[in-house]
């Protein structure tokens, strides 16, 4: 009974002891204060992982590479367990993926990686447990995120990011009564902030190959995602969505649900490849081979007027030592007063501009179903994405992590800890927080060999753009490619899958 | 005449001097710079043009999301890469010397074809043998290990070892081995004693070769690791995100190349001494 | 000899190593291209040679092996000249000649795939330095990766950069070795340095020049890393070669059964160039030889 | 212990390199193998040091068959042309190799060493490394190898081929002391120059075409060439040759030149017959009364060492004459020739012998 006792204050005294010692600690990993909740900081701290290993795959340093490893060292501190991580370039992350899988292989316990392809990897994903989806931190997580995260009516995904094209301009030329004059001298119109794509790219020609901020080097009208990669396919689908996705036409953007026939050769797609083969006369030298970090360094460092694409090349002109800082705004993207219905086989006119935002696909985060240390894998996301690292994270823009919790919609938070001044940063949360609001919204083809699709679209778009072929017979030549992949993969297959993206795109949940 | 003769000659050679050196000149600067130094445009002197930084480097040496920590990398690639090396360079000399001084015959098959088969492993794309290989590696239990890549880079650099030591043994005359034979040697003995130590200028060039392409392949060390064993080049590569920093990359790109560079001037003797056989001639 | 049981110590542990390693890979390979493994399927099931006949009509296979033998032939043919120049350039007396030397070797003792990176950032068209370079010479802008025609030179000229000191070195270690009593004769007919050049030197070089071509030729046909850094085949197919297509089938669209059979047509297709190339090669220099 | 070479013939892919040659040769002799070049002779002497197999035949020493035992378990010992020494080792070590692979003691290889390396003259040496030295003094090296180990059978294929003139008869000289002691050893030597095997003595065995023209002593062959293959072989400059006949009682030669028949020629019948004339039996003078003179157009004047061959044309044939020193002619000049037909050679239209001269003229070194 003593004994017991004694035990039990000793247990006290250790436990008790240094987490009350640690609470005020934990500044020093970085964080402004430890948020309460299932996985903040004391949470994590009280568990003990030692001698257990924890594999993690993710993308190249910085873009959520580097918080994955940050999160994965203080990981390695709080609960002594040992945290292997492996940075893998965009390109190959899904093969490095799939390969361990399809092997049978437990390489990875925890994987970051583009959202799209959760298709494929479903079948070896751990859903995530209701412990976790009923945290406070998750319940604050957006719709269009939760959506993201779900394949089926299972949460397989760990949502830890939130990822969307929007459009970004210089407000110091919009606001400027002297461009303003010139744009006006120029095409009789009032400069403002383009509606729709034609009015882009009017504007972006207007605003191409001349010095207009004075610094003596040159500037240009657009800088996009351009380069065949892996990247590029959002920016067509960006620039396309507007044509071709019709506010009453349910059933499939890229597919027809019902025959899976590819859409993707329809006018409204081979309009938009047009409007994106003339965007090439406005961009920057070299701009028709950007990836997105030339994106990121042409808006982000002041050369372009104009830019669409995730959020990271805002940050980047928001660098505490950037010359561009508060000279930007952000608004959802151009739309469209021409629309094609595929029902109707016309193009549909409307008053006010057809938009229809793209969920584009962006980082998220799961567990392998193969995994043998899954508890720890689950309490290694959620610390990641406990709301102190995640506004920790949101205020680095070279991590990648970007608004994704209804918290974060909050534009004091931008103006008083990043020190934004009131445009950029209430444009920048209208226009995160008005996508998830729209009903009109386009979805990534989260079906099985997303890859083949995505790559094969890549292919038939950059030949256009280079002049290879007209929109028309690339775009021919993408739908005769899509049809012997879903043959290939099975058409009931692609399908069954396909219908929970229309569900989504439809509103039917 | 003359005199223009050499001015033409030392522009050429100061001229490809500068486009060898022009990428190392190039990363060292930007090495130094932020990315504030980079959207800028391109510039080239520090202080005068950029602010220097040393964030670039210390993002190799931390651990942690600050950085990717090439000191493991570093020694994991050495292993490695002597370790295949040197098993090439034994199993492969001795198969070349075999190879330039007797007759084997299997069949059809001749010598002139199973130098083929060793030569011919070269024309093999890696992404031919990638999946293979993680087959292979996965039923020994050897992916994510430094074995396992040995084994892997064994067969890469063997074709390597054998051509440059064919070539090497054709130079010494078969009258070395004989006279060595005719001194009461073994066929086992005359290499030992006899060959082997006149091979000095051919193993140090058949060494740097597989040095050079172990060190520096990128796909096997990428495409049979997981997490625990990771390659320099892996290491390095996993700066190449969608932003890439061109400063750190451009640090551990000069980092990298380093042992290689050093070595080239260490052996520079063996390597334009011209006839590796010169000493026997 | 009375060897025929000792010369085997030499041959057999290599080739049996060599053997043991490769030849899994190998059959592996020629099996997975008969099966449909794709993203979906992983296995081996049988489904004949319809990967085969899907191949024969993929004229993106097609064409990237045109490029492929453009690329690949350009760019040795170019290192060769470059690199026979420089290491004449380099054989006789030259003031600081080591120190040449090695300089010209280092970017082969460089990884690819890094240095590849590194050069993504000279091409950089409105951030790099070679733009800016010309622009100051008033040379004006050159679209680098951004035109099919420049983004082949800027992957042949990566490709030059980074292997022209592998020919630089063989060609120079042939040089030097090359026997002195030809020359003394030229000289004392008085052959001018081309003459001599042409009618001596080229021709002593035949044997160890056909090597180092083929070698070169077997290593540039692999392309790859500058491609999957630079431009991702791009724009359009203008770079995408033929192991950068393997592998866009193989690892990013994930089909590993035509992948496979990609890969088997392909090392087929290769064996056999070579060898009706080696043989090209042959009788080109050794007619120059005797003429 | 004797050599059998038992006819022996080896051929390389069909291509015959020898052809049933078949002689026998003894301890503590001495052999030259004279040959023009890719006549065999190289190819013997690996048969003979168990390089190669022959195709068929036997060698057998001491009455043991050779073929089965491998080289290095043979008793042989061989210098090639090129100067082929251990690069990596020094003199010294060098000559001890055989030694040490033999495991004899130290102080006996250092011995021995000293001893062979005094004999060759470079007894100096013995610290440098082959690379260092001199063609003569690696060959010298070379030579000290094989000698050191007191093999059965020493094989010297060209050894002094790539040496210069002067070098050669150093050397030429030098053999005559090296090999004078050798009672234990066959030593068999190939030549291309008639002259050296002359110079060197002992048997000699002509070898032309892969086939075994001649095997005996040096100067009986010399002087009883079997056939007129031997005499073409053994004679630098070329044996003259002129097709003639024997008629009615006189010599005729070529196109009309008459001789009376010389008293080695009383046996021959008449008949057609080929003469020759060594160019050392040719000469611009007369020696002797009984010499023929002849005229004749200078079309070559070749200076050889010590000698100038001059080329000569008469009757439309063409001849040589071999004099001593130095002399130059102007071509086309017209000189007179004399000689003795006492030096005359017959052969029958098989091509042997049918008279040989009882004389041999000139040359100084073939002792009567």
């Amino acid at each position: 009974m003593k004994k017991l006792l004694l035990s039990t204050t000793i247990s006290t005294l250790l436990f008790s002891l240094p987490v009350a010692a640690l609470a005020q600690d934990y500044s020093k990993y970085g964080i402004d204060e430890d948020v309460p909740g299932k996985c903040s900081f004391a949470a994590t701290d009280a568990k003990d992982y030692s001698g257990r290993t924890l594999n993690i795959i993710t993308h190249a340093v910085p873009v959520m590479g580097e918080p994955t490893a940050l999160h994965a060292s203080q990981f390695e501190e709080l609960t002594g367990a040992k945290v292997n991580v492996v940075h893998v370039p965009f390109g190959d992350l899904f093969q490095r993926i799939m390969i361990p899988f399809q092997a049978k292989q437990n390489a990875y316990d925890v994987l970051f990686y583009g959202s799209l392809w959760v298709g494929d990897f479903s079948p070896y994903l751990e859903p995530v447990p209701a412990e976790y989806q009923n945290t406070a931190s998750m319940k604050a997580v957006t719709a269009n995120y939760k959506d993201v995260a779900t394949w089926g009516k299972t949460m397989v995904q760990f949502p830890v990011d939130g990822d969307r094209h929007y459009l970004k301009y210089r407000t110091d030329i919009f606001d400027n009564p002297e461009m303003q004059k010139k744009f006006k001298a120029e095409t009789g119109r009032d400069l403002s902030v383009p509606q729709t794509w034609e009015e882009y790219g009017e504007i972006a020609t207007v605003f191409n190959g001349w010095d207009w901020d004075g610094d003596g080097e040159k500037n240009y009208g657009s800088a996009e995602v351009v380069k065949r990669d892996d990247l590029m396919f959002s920016a067509f689908i960006s620039r396309v969505s507007a044509y071709a996705k019709h506010p009453d036409v349910k059933g499939g953007f890229f597919f027809d649900l019902e025959t899976m026939e590819p859409l993707i050769n329809t006018p409204g797609f081979v309009r938009g490849l047009e409007m994106f083969v003339k965007a090439q006369k406005y961009m920057p030298p070299g701009g028709n081979n950007f990836g997105l970090g030339d994106e990121i360094f042409s808006f982000g460092g002041g050369q372009t007027l104009f830019s669409y694409s995730w959020d990271d090349a805002y940050i980047q002109a928001m660098q505490k030592d950037s010359r561009i800082r508060n000279k930007v705004a952000a608004a959802p993207l151009p739309g469209s007063n021409e629309v094609w219905n595929r029902k109707t086989g016309k193009w549909d006119k409307f008053a006010t501009p057809n938009r229809a935002p793209y969920i584009t696909w962006g980082w998220t985060s799961a567990v392998s179903k193969m995994s043998e240390n899954k508890d720890m894998a689950f309490d290694y996301l959620c610390f990641f994405s406990n709301e102190a690292n995640t506004l920790h994270d949101l205020q680095i823009g070279r991590f990648g992590v970007n608004p994704y919790r209804t918290t974060h919609f909050d534009p004091t938070f931008w103006t008083d800890k990043l020190g934004w001044n009131t445009k950029t940063a209430s444009t920048y949360v209208k226009t995160l927080s008005g996508m998830d609001d729209s009903k009109n919204r386009v979805f990534d083809l989260r079906v099985p060999g997303v890859g083949q699709f995505m790559s094969s679209m890549a292919a038939g778009v950059s030949e256009a753009l280079a002049g290879q072929k007209t929109p028309q017979e690339a775009l021919d030549g993408v739908a005769e490619e899509w049809r012997q992949i879903v043959n290939r993969i099975g058409k009931e297959r692609v399908k069954k899958a396909y219908a929970t993206v229309v569900a989504l795109e439809d509103n039917l949940r | 005449m003359l005199g223009l003769y050499r001015f033409l000659k030392y522009s050429a050679i100061l001229l490809w001097s500068a486009f060898v050196a022009g990428p190392f000149l190039w990363a060292l600067t930007t090495s130094f710079k932020t990315s504030e130094g980079i959207v800028s445009g391109a510039t080239y002197i520090p202080w005068l043009q950029y602010k220097p930084s040393l964030d670039g480097w210390g993002v190799l040496f931390r651990r942690g999301g600050q950085g990717i920590d090439i000191v493991d990398p570093y020694l994991a690639s050495l292993t490695v890469t002597l370790s295949a090396s040197a098993i090439s360079l034994v199993l492969g000399t001795l198969a070349a010397y075999g190879l330039s001084r007797f007759s084997y015959k299997a069949g059809p098959i001749k010598n002139a074809d199973i130098t083929f088969f060793f030569i011919s492993q070269r024309i093999m794309p890696p992404i031919v043998l990638s999946i293979p290989f993680f087959l292979m590696l996965q039923a020994f239990g050897l992916l994510d290990t430094k074995l396992g890549l040995i084994i892997v880079y064994v067969a890469l650099l063997m074709p390597i070892a054998v051509w440059v030591m064919i070539d090497f043994f054709h130079n010494i005359p078969v009258e070395l081995d004989e006279t060595a034979m005719l001194d009461g040697c073994r066929p086992v003995e005359t290499f030992f004693r006899v060959i082997l130590p006149n091979c000095k200028p051919g193993l140090v060039v058949a060494g740097l070769f597989c040095l050079i392409f172990g060190w520096n392949d990128f796909f096997f060390a990428f495409m049979l690791t997981f997490t625990k064993t990771q390659l320099l080049p892996v290491a390095v590569v996993a700066l190449n995100s969608s932003v890439t920093p061109w400063w750190s990359l451009s640090a551990s790109a000069l980092v990298s190349v380093a042992p290689l560079v050093i070595l080239a001037f260490v052996v520079e003797k063996y390597l334009s001494r011209g006839n590796l056989a010169g000493a026997i001639k | 000899m009375l060897v025929s049981r000792q010369k085997l110590i030499f041959l057999l542990p290599g080739l049996l190593v060599l053997v043991a390693i490769i030849i899994f890979p190998l059959l592996f390979t020629i099996r997975v291209s008969f099966s449909s493994w794709d993203v979906m399927y992983p296995g081996l099931d049988w489904i004949g040679g319809k990967n085969y006949s899907r191949l024969f009509s993929d004229s993106r296979f097609w064409e990237s092996l045109q490029r492929l033998a453009g690329i690949a032939v350009g760019t040795v043919v170019i290192e060769y000249l470059l690199g026979f120049g420089l290491a004449l350039l380099v054989w006789k007396e030259v003031r600081y000649k080591r120190f040449f030397r090695v300089l010209f070797l280092v970017p082969m003792m460089t990884t690819p795939v890094i240095m590849s990176v590194i050069w993504r950032t000279i091409f950089h068209e409105s951030l790099g330095p070679l733009n800016n370079i010309l622009g100051f010479l008033g040379l004006g802008q050159v679209p680098w990766l951004s035109t099919a025609g420049m983004a082949v030179v800027s992957v042949m000229m990566v490709e030059i950069w980074q292997w022209t000191p592998f020919m630089f070195l063989l060609l120079l270690a042939g040089l030097l070795s090359l026997p002195k009593e030809p020359f003394q004769a030229a000289a004392i007919d008085g052959a001018g340095p081309f003459r001599t050049f042409f009618m001596v030197t080229f021709p002593l070089m035949a044997p160890i020049s056909i090597g180092t071509l083929i070698i070169r030729l077997i290593e540039a046909s692999k392309i790859m890393e500058t491609v999957y850094v630079l431009t991702s085949g791009g724009p359009g197919t203008a770079t995408e070669t033929s192991s950068y297509y393997i592998y866009i089938r193989g690892l990013r669209d994930f089909q590993i059964g035509y992948a496979a059979s990609l890969s088997v047509t392909y090392l087929v297709l290769m064996i056999l160039a070579l060898t009706i190339l080696a043989k090209f090669l042959v009788r080109a220099f050794i007619s120059k030889d005797k003429a | 212990m004797s050599l059998i070479i038992d006819n022996v013939s080896k051929s390389v892919d069909g291509e015959i390199h020898l052809q049933d040659i078949h002689l026998t040769m003894q301890k503590g002799s001495f052999n030259t193998l004279l040959g023009p070049t890719l006549s065999g002779k190289t190819s013997l002497l690996r048969l003979l040091a168990g390089l190669d197999k022959p195709t068929s035949g036997r060698i057998m020493m001491g009455g043991q068959d050779l073929s089965s035992i491998p080289v290095w378990k043979r008793n042989v010992s061989m210098v090639y042309q090129q100067f082929i020494n251990y690069p990596h080792l020094d003199i010294y070590e060098n000559i001890a190799f055989p030694l040490r692979r033999a495991g004899l003691a130290k102080a006996e290889i250092d011995r021995k060493v000293r001893a062979t390396a005094e004999t060759l003259r470079i007894d100096e040496l013995l610290r440098r490394s082959p690379g260092e030295l001199s063609g003569g003094q690696q060959q010298r090296t070379a030579l000290a190898r094989s000698l050191v180990k007191g093999a059965d059978l020493l094989l010297l294929d060209e050894p002094l081929i790539n040496l210069d003139y002067k070098l050669r008869e150093e050397f030429h000289d030098e053999f005559t002391n090296i090999f004078a002691d050798n009672r234990d050893t066959i030593i068999i030597y190939s030549s291309t120059d008639p002259l050296e095997s002359l110079l060197l003595g002992g048997d000699i065995l002509v070898l032309d075409e892969g086939r075994q023209l001649q095997h005996g002593p040096t100067h009986d062959v010399y002087r009883n060439p079997r056939m007129e293959a031997v005499a073409r072989v053994f004679n630098d400059p070329q044996m003259n040759m002129i097709n003639g006949r024997v008629e009615n009682g006189r010599i005729v030669l070529g196109q009309g030149l008459t001789l009376p028949r010389s008293t080695h020629m009383t046996d021959l019948r008449e008949g057609k017959y080929r003469f020759g004339l060594r160019a050392n039996a040719l000469g611009l003078s007369r020696a002797s009364a009984d010499d023929v003179e002849l005229e004749a157009r200078v079309e070559l004047g070749e200076i050889n060492g010590s000698e100038t061959f001059v080329h000569i044309h008469h009757n439309e044939v063409s001849w040589v004459v071999q004099e001593d020193g130095v002399h130059t002619h102007s071509l086309g000049q017209v000189i007179r020739v004399y000689f003795n037909p006492e030096y005359l050679f017959a052969f029958d239209e098989k091509g042997m012998l049918a008279a040989a001269p009882k004389y041999v003229p000139g040359s100084g070194t073939a002792e009567e």
